[in-house]
């Protein structure tokens, strides 16, 4: 076909505008947080499932130190949310360091949130829970679906706190910008919700 | 080419509703009271089902003779109205018949699975196993013994892991191989499976039921006809499946009760 | 740059006070636990809040809001008729309770 | 100016090196055609895989040559065991399903053409994009290793329904490592296919060039899109269940196994579980999963038979609304697989309902297309013999769907040979249609040779007879209450259909025979064929706006811009009887 036809030459509007005008690792985040709550979702309905199919469920968290933990936890993660927020503020004034510092805190808090969350899994392992155990006496299913669901989430946080930091990195070499923060704070966000249903339904719905 | 395909089309597809029409192969007798209500609905289904894939095929065969490109000049037409009347029927007529079958066939399930069991009803334990079926009577007292998971020894006969030492009702419960009941009287069977899925099919008495393990799964017919039939599994449950089966025996009323006197005498 | 259109979302001092509000529906939660309501309605209560974090979440933290009206509308549908399908497998879970074998 | 359209105007400058070029290549159109040969390789070890079940049904005492050494438990003297048998159909169905009928036609052409027909240069994430393939890969190799292990592979059949799945070796052989590897092969196929999804869905809504609006996307290019949607919702519920599965299985969790179990009389150590779960896990993903095999057979067959019919076909707007509709409604329909599982008989109903209403779409887009033949001037090529052909056999296959529908007839044929019929004609055959379709009509784009249409038309003769004489049986069959999963037919009432059995059996050898056309028509084809010119079907999408094959940015740096739909056959123009979307030629009124 010859060249004028249908061929655009300057350089001006070459695509069909995106139906949502965001970029598309916007988009693709959005689209790969669409599909993991859907994830979250399928397995904690398989929680419901086998705890309404279970009569003698037990319910052993204690106020102190699990429900007080988990508060605590909940405080640090949603700090962390708000920091994140706090770099991509930074980020969109063009304020490089101020970007990095709070990125650098929303890290911290991460960390402080797996640590917190490991020193959980690791008493109760002590205790005696195991992912096919119950020690005290209940269906041995309430270890399966609290490690399988927090571990899942925990994963969530790890990965999360790896991202942010190659996007940490690579902010500041300069070789990313405000959009790259942005995609990552969407994805910490969300991590962040699933916390908001991990919270009630895996603590709360289980405390004595 | 177009030719070709029309004429291969309709060969196909005239045989292929021949033999259906013909009931060269066919669904056995039926034995059960629901029965002839499910064969209805297969029947009624069978027609309009038949009717679509004659017309639908034949007409691609028709069209493809038609309108192939031979050169002549022809210029294309387009179907008179546009898509609008072909949504319009497609909707009307398959919403028709789905508003009819599903209307009639509800209501046949709801007489199987969705109604209790008469209460005059025989009752009859069933566990499943890879891969076998056993069949467990009351025996006179009405009751039947409680099951001990870890009692049951294949070996020793103890299928359903009884403990006559320590129970009462079950010293006179009769286990055996075949499900025999009478002939006109609802049977209510209550099965289990030790192990895997299992199902529990006699396609005489156009009923099928997955055994769940740890569910209680009740299923309950009225058979009609003397005779032997074949239960067979129909859920995949290891290398045995394919000879996993057992027998539905049905006698008259006073054969079946001889029957039973006689099992559990021994 | 339209990556970051969002321009008119709140500053920090709203998210610090969104923040604040979180905290608050997890302190109700954790109240509402030790009111010792039955597991139904405690679920119940839960869930509703949870949700209602999740959408201030949702909408606020990760600026959903101040997107085009068309990502909401793509997304959000579509995760909750997913949720709303999956609400099928009840029926069966409860039949759990009646048909299980306790002694047969 | 828009920050999306600038964020595609970075020439990548084509790669360097053979690793970078064909094997980890970033390039969609690589990509593409890796998809392409992972399932071409799947697609025959299946078809060998359903030979030797079928010689097993046909003649259970058969010895077949060197079994024996492909697995020495499994085919002892050559004669296959029952349980080898029931291995080789999971493999065979687990093969067919993910490895084929996902890749081929989803992410094998989609991959190929989607970034084309939408005029972008690539996929929105090349580097997800090539991820997606790999892991796919992984995920294949895994399988495929099962066949070696001790055991063998597993034999709880493509749906591994728990227990049987989840207790582990004691269940009987193939249930060890067998399994295992099973569920973490569809993990991570899982994880693939998400990744792909995730890439469709931006590159169709983000990267379409000027003019290319959704109302002017090519059916095929829409068929895609659609299927990328419902793969992103449905594998993200196969995932979780896969891990539950192989957390039973190897971490002694029992999700899905209850309580009170015994196995050779020892009861085994699990409470709790609900093995109705599993079940409702998987359909929830397995009931949208076929549609995602079908959908891009939809979208082939309707983007191709405009193309041979010379005329647009019939309610564009229509086919569309019918097939977002089929994807929606397939989340409401899973039940329909449960309805004699022990499911609760009232959501059976439920179930029924919006199984039945999905024909209507179905029904729909059938008629659409024979509304498409009418009047046409039909061009049968071998792309368009498959074409009429996939309707003829998507129509046999979905109305036996009818039946199933129905909870009162499932009751009946239910796992018997009418449902393999049924799943054969939609999927086997009618998704399998619709490569053959694609193939002989994107060849000489993909390859820049023409495909040999004598051989081709061969192809079709015989499989299109093959296939009737292999499914059509199999409905009778199960009218005859003849049990599917059966390594053997024993039973008193299914001895005289063994000769049926034979036949079909018969029936498929030559059937597969037929496809080693295929297979050396794709070979001889992309050494020996004719050059294919830019257009050689003078179709008016985007792919043959560009050169056979296509260059490494697909269009030489050039940005196109699209005038029209996709549709303009049968119009007076420059250039014959169609217009090309790209041309700015007014289309007459047609
Ligand atoms: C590509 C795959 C595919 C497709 C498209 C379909 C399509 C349909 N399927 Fe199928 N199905 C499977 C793959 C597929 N299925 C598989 C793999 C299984 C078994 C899994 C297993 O157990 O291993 C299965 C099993 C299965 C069952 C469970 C059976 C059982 O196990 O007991 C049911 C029950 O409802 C069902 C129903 C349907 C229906 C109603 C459709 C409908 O969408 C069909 C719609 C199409 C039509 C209705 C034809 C349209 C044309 C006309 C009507 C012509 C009109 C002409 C004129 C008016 C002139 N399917
Ligand atoms: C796509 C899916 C697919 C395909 C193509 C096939 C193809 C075939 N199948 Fe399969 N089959 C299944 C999916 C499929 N099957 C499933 C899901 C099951 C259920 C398993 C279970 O119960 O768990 C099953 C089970 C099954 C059974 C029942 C087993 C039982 O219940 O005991 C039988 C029995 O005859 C059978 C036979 C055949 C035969 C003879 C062929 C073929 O040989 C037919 C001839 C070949 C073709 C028509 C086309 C081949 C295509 C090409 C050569 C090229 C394509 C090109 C590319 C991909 C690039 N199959
Ligand atoms: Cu028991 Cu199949
Ligand atoms: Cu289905």
């Amino acid at each position: 076909m010859s060249e004028s036809e249908g061929v655009m030459a300057g350089h001006e509007a070459l695509r069909e505008e995106s139906p949502y005008g965001i970029q598309h690792k916007k988009l693709g985040i959005w689209l790969f947080i669409l599909s993991d709550a859907v994830t979250f979702a399928s397995i904690l309905f398989a929680y419901g499932y086998v705890r309404v199919g279970s009569t003698d469920w037990t319910t052993p968290f204690a106020f102190s130190p699990t429900i007080v933990n988990g508060m605590v936890m909940t405080f640090v993660l949603l700090a962390s949310s708000v920091t994140m927020l706090g770099a991509l503020e930074a980020a969109k004034n063009e304020n490089p360091s101020r970007c990095l510092a709070w990125l650098g805190v929303t890290v911290l808090l991460g960390t402080l949130f797996a640590v917190l969350h490991i020193r959980e899994w690791l008493r109760m392992i002590g205790e005696g829970w195991r992912l096919f155990q119950n020690p005290v006496g209940g269906p041995a299913l309430f270890g399966a679906t609290f490690f399988s669901i927090t571990g899942l989430h925990l994963g969530h946080v790890i990965a999360g706190i790896v991202a942010i930091l190659v996007v940490a990195i690579k902010y500041h070499r300069r070789r990313t910008d405000e959009s790259h923060v942005e995609t990552v704070g969407l994805y910490w966000h969300f991590v962040d919700v699933v916390w908001m249903f991990v919270f009630p339904l895996v603590y709360l719905m289980n405390a004595k | 080419m177009g030719k070709l395909f029309a004429i291969v089309v309709t060969v196909i597809a005239l045989v292929s509703a021949g033999l259906i029409a013909a009931h060269v192969w066919w669904p056995p007798v039926d034995i059960s009271t629901i029965g002839p209500r499910i064969d209805r609905q297969m029947d009624e289904t069978m027609a309009a089902t038949g009717f679509l894939f004659l017309s639908s095929q034949l007409i691609l065969g028709y069209f493809a003779w038609k309108f192939s490109d031979n050169k002549d000049g022809r210029t294309i037409r387009y179907f008179p109205g546009g898509p609008g009347p072909l949504i319009g029927l497609a909707i009307v007529l398959v919403g028709v018949e789905i508003l009819v079958l599903s209307f009639v066939g509800s209501k046949v399930w709801a007489a199987v699975y969705m109604t209790p069991a008469e209460p005059d009803a025989l009752h009859v334990d069933v566990a499943a196993e890879q891969f076998a079926f056993y069949f467990r009577y009351a025996g006179p007292d009405g009751q039947f013994g409680v099951v001990h998971p870890e009692r049951v020894r294949d070996g020793n006969g103890n299928y359903f892991g009884l403990d006559p030492a320590n129970d009462v009702a079950a010293r006179d419960d009769t286990i055996v191989g075949t499900l025999t009941v009478p002939v006109n009287r609802p049977v209510l069977l209550t099965m289990h499976s030790k192990d895997v899925i299992h199902s529990f099919y006699v396609p005489e008495l156009r009923m099928q039921q997955d055994i769940v393990p740890g569910l209680t799964m009740p299923l309950h017919f009225t058979a009609t006809r003397v005779g032997k039939y074949e239960i067979v599994c129909t859920q995949l449950c290891g290398l045995g499946h394919y000879s996993m089966r057992s027998f539905l025996e049905v006698l008259p009323p006073n054969q079946f009760d001889q029957w039973l006197k006689t099992q559990s005498g021994d | 740059m339209a990556a970051t259109q969002p321009r008119n979302a709140l500053g920090m001092k709203s998210y610090l006070a969104i923040w604040v509000g979180l905290l608050c529906i997890v302190g109700i939660e954790v109240f509402l636990t030790y009111r010792h309501l039955s597991s139904d309605r405690l679920l119940l209560f839960l869930l509703i809040f949870a949700f209602i974090e999740a959408g201030i979440a949702v909408m606020f933290f990760m600026h959903l809001k101040y997107e085009r009206p068309s990502l909401f509308w793509s997304l959000i549908p579509a995760l909750l008729f997913v949720l709303f399908m999956m609400d099928h497998f009840w029926p069966d879970a409860l039949r759990l309770e009646h048909l299980r074998v306790v002694h047969w | 100016m828009n920050s999306s359209a600038q964020a595609v105007v970075r020439h990548h400058a084509p790669p360097q090196g053979f690793i970078r070029k064909y094997v980890f290549s970033v390039d969609h159109k690589v990509i593409g055609k890796q998809y392409y040969g992972l399932a071409l390789l799947a697609v025959f070890i299946g078809m060998v895989l359903s030979w030797l079940m079928r010689i097993h049904l046909g003649w259970a005492a058969a010895h077949i040559p060197l079994l024996e050494k492909l697995s020495p438990t499994g085919a002892p003297g050559n004669v296959m065991t029952p349980e080898y048998y029931l291995s080789l159909m999971t493999m065979h169905a687990t093969i067919m399903v993910f490895f084929v009928l996902t890749t081929a036609p989803f992410a094998g052409f989609g991959n190929y053409l989607l970034p084309i027909q939408v005029g972008a240069e690539d996929m929105a994430f090349p580097r997800i994009n090539m991820m997606s393939f790999w892991v796919t890969f992984v995920a294949f190799a895994v399988l495929i290793l099962s066949f070696f292990v001790g055991d063998g592979p597993a034999l709880a059949g493509w749906t591994s329904y728990a227990p049987l799945s989840s207790v582990g070796a004691v269940a009987g052989p193939g249930q060890g490592t067998g399994q295992t590897l099973w569920a973490l092969s569809i993990a991570i196929f899982c994880v693939g296919q998400l990744l792909g999804s995730l890439n469709f869905i931006t590159t169709t809504l983000d990267l379409r060039t000027k003019g290319m609006s959704l109302a002017r996307m090519p059916l095929s290019t829409w068929a895609w899109f659609v299927t990328s949607v419902i793969g992103l919702l449905a594998f993200a519920v196969l995932l979780p269940a896969c891990v539950l599965l192989v957390l039973d299985r190897v971490a002694g969790t029992s999700f899905f196994n209850p309580a009170g179990l015994v196995v050779n009389d020892q009861v085994l150590p699990h409470a709790g579980g609900s093995p109705l779960l599993w079940q409702h896990l998987f359909w929830f993903f397995g009931h949208p999963e076929v549609y995602i095999a079908i959908l891009p057979g939809f979208g082939i067959i309707s983007t191709i038979l405009p193309v041979f019919a010379r005329k647009r076909i019939l309610g564009y707007r229509a086919v569309i609304g019918c097939m977002v509709s089929i994807g929606f409604l397939s989340y409401m329909v899973w039940g329909h697989h449960m309805f004699v599982s022990g499911m609760n008989p009232f959501s059976a109903l439920l179930f029924s309902v919006p199984t039945l209403i999905i024909t209507i779409p179905a029904t729909i887009v059938v008629l659409l297309w024979l509304g498409t033949l009418y009047g046409a001037k039909l061009r049968f090529s071998t792309p368009a013999l498959f074409c009429i052909g996939f309707i003829s056999v998507f129509i046999t296959g979905g109305l036996s769907g009818f039946f199933l529908a129905q909870p009162s007839l499932d009751t009946y044929l239910h796992a018997t040979y009418f449902v393999v019929a049924h799943f054969h004609f939609v999927m086997a055959v009618a998704a399998m249609f619709g490569i053959f379709a694609g193939t002989y009509f994107w060849f000489p784009k993909m390859f820049g040779r023409m495909m040999n249409e004598t051989l081709g038309k061969w192809h079709f003769c015989l499989t299109f007879v093959g296939v009737y004489a292999i499914f059509m049986p199999m409905h009778y069959l199960g009218l005859a209450g003849n049990v599917r999963r059966y390594a053997a037919f024993t039973d008193n009432y299914l001895i005289p259909l063994i000769p049926v059995h034979r036949f079909i059996t018969i029936a498929a050898l030559f059937t597969g025979a037929a496809q080693l056309l295929f297979l050396y028509n794709l070979i001889w084809s992309r050494f020996r064929g004719p050059r294919a010119t830019d257009n050689p079907w003078e179709a008016t999408t985007l792919e043959w706006a560009t050169t056979s094959p296509p260059p490494f940015d697909n269009f030489g740096g050039r940005h196109l811009i699209v005038y029209h739909g996709p549709e303009e056959y049968g119009v007076e123009s420059a250039a014959g009887d169609y217009v090309m979307q790209t041309s700015p030629e007014k289309a007459a009124a047609g």
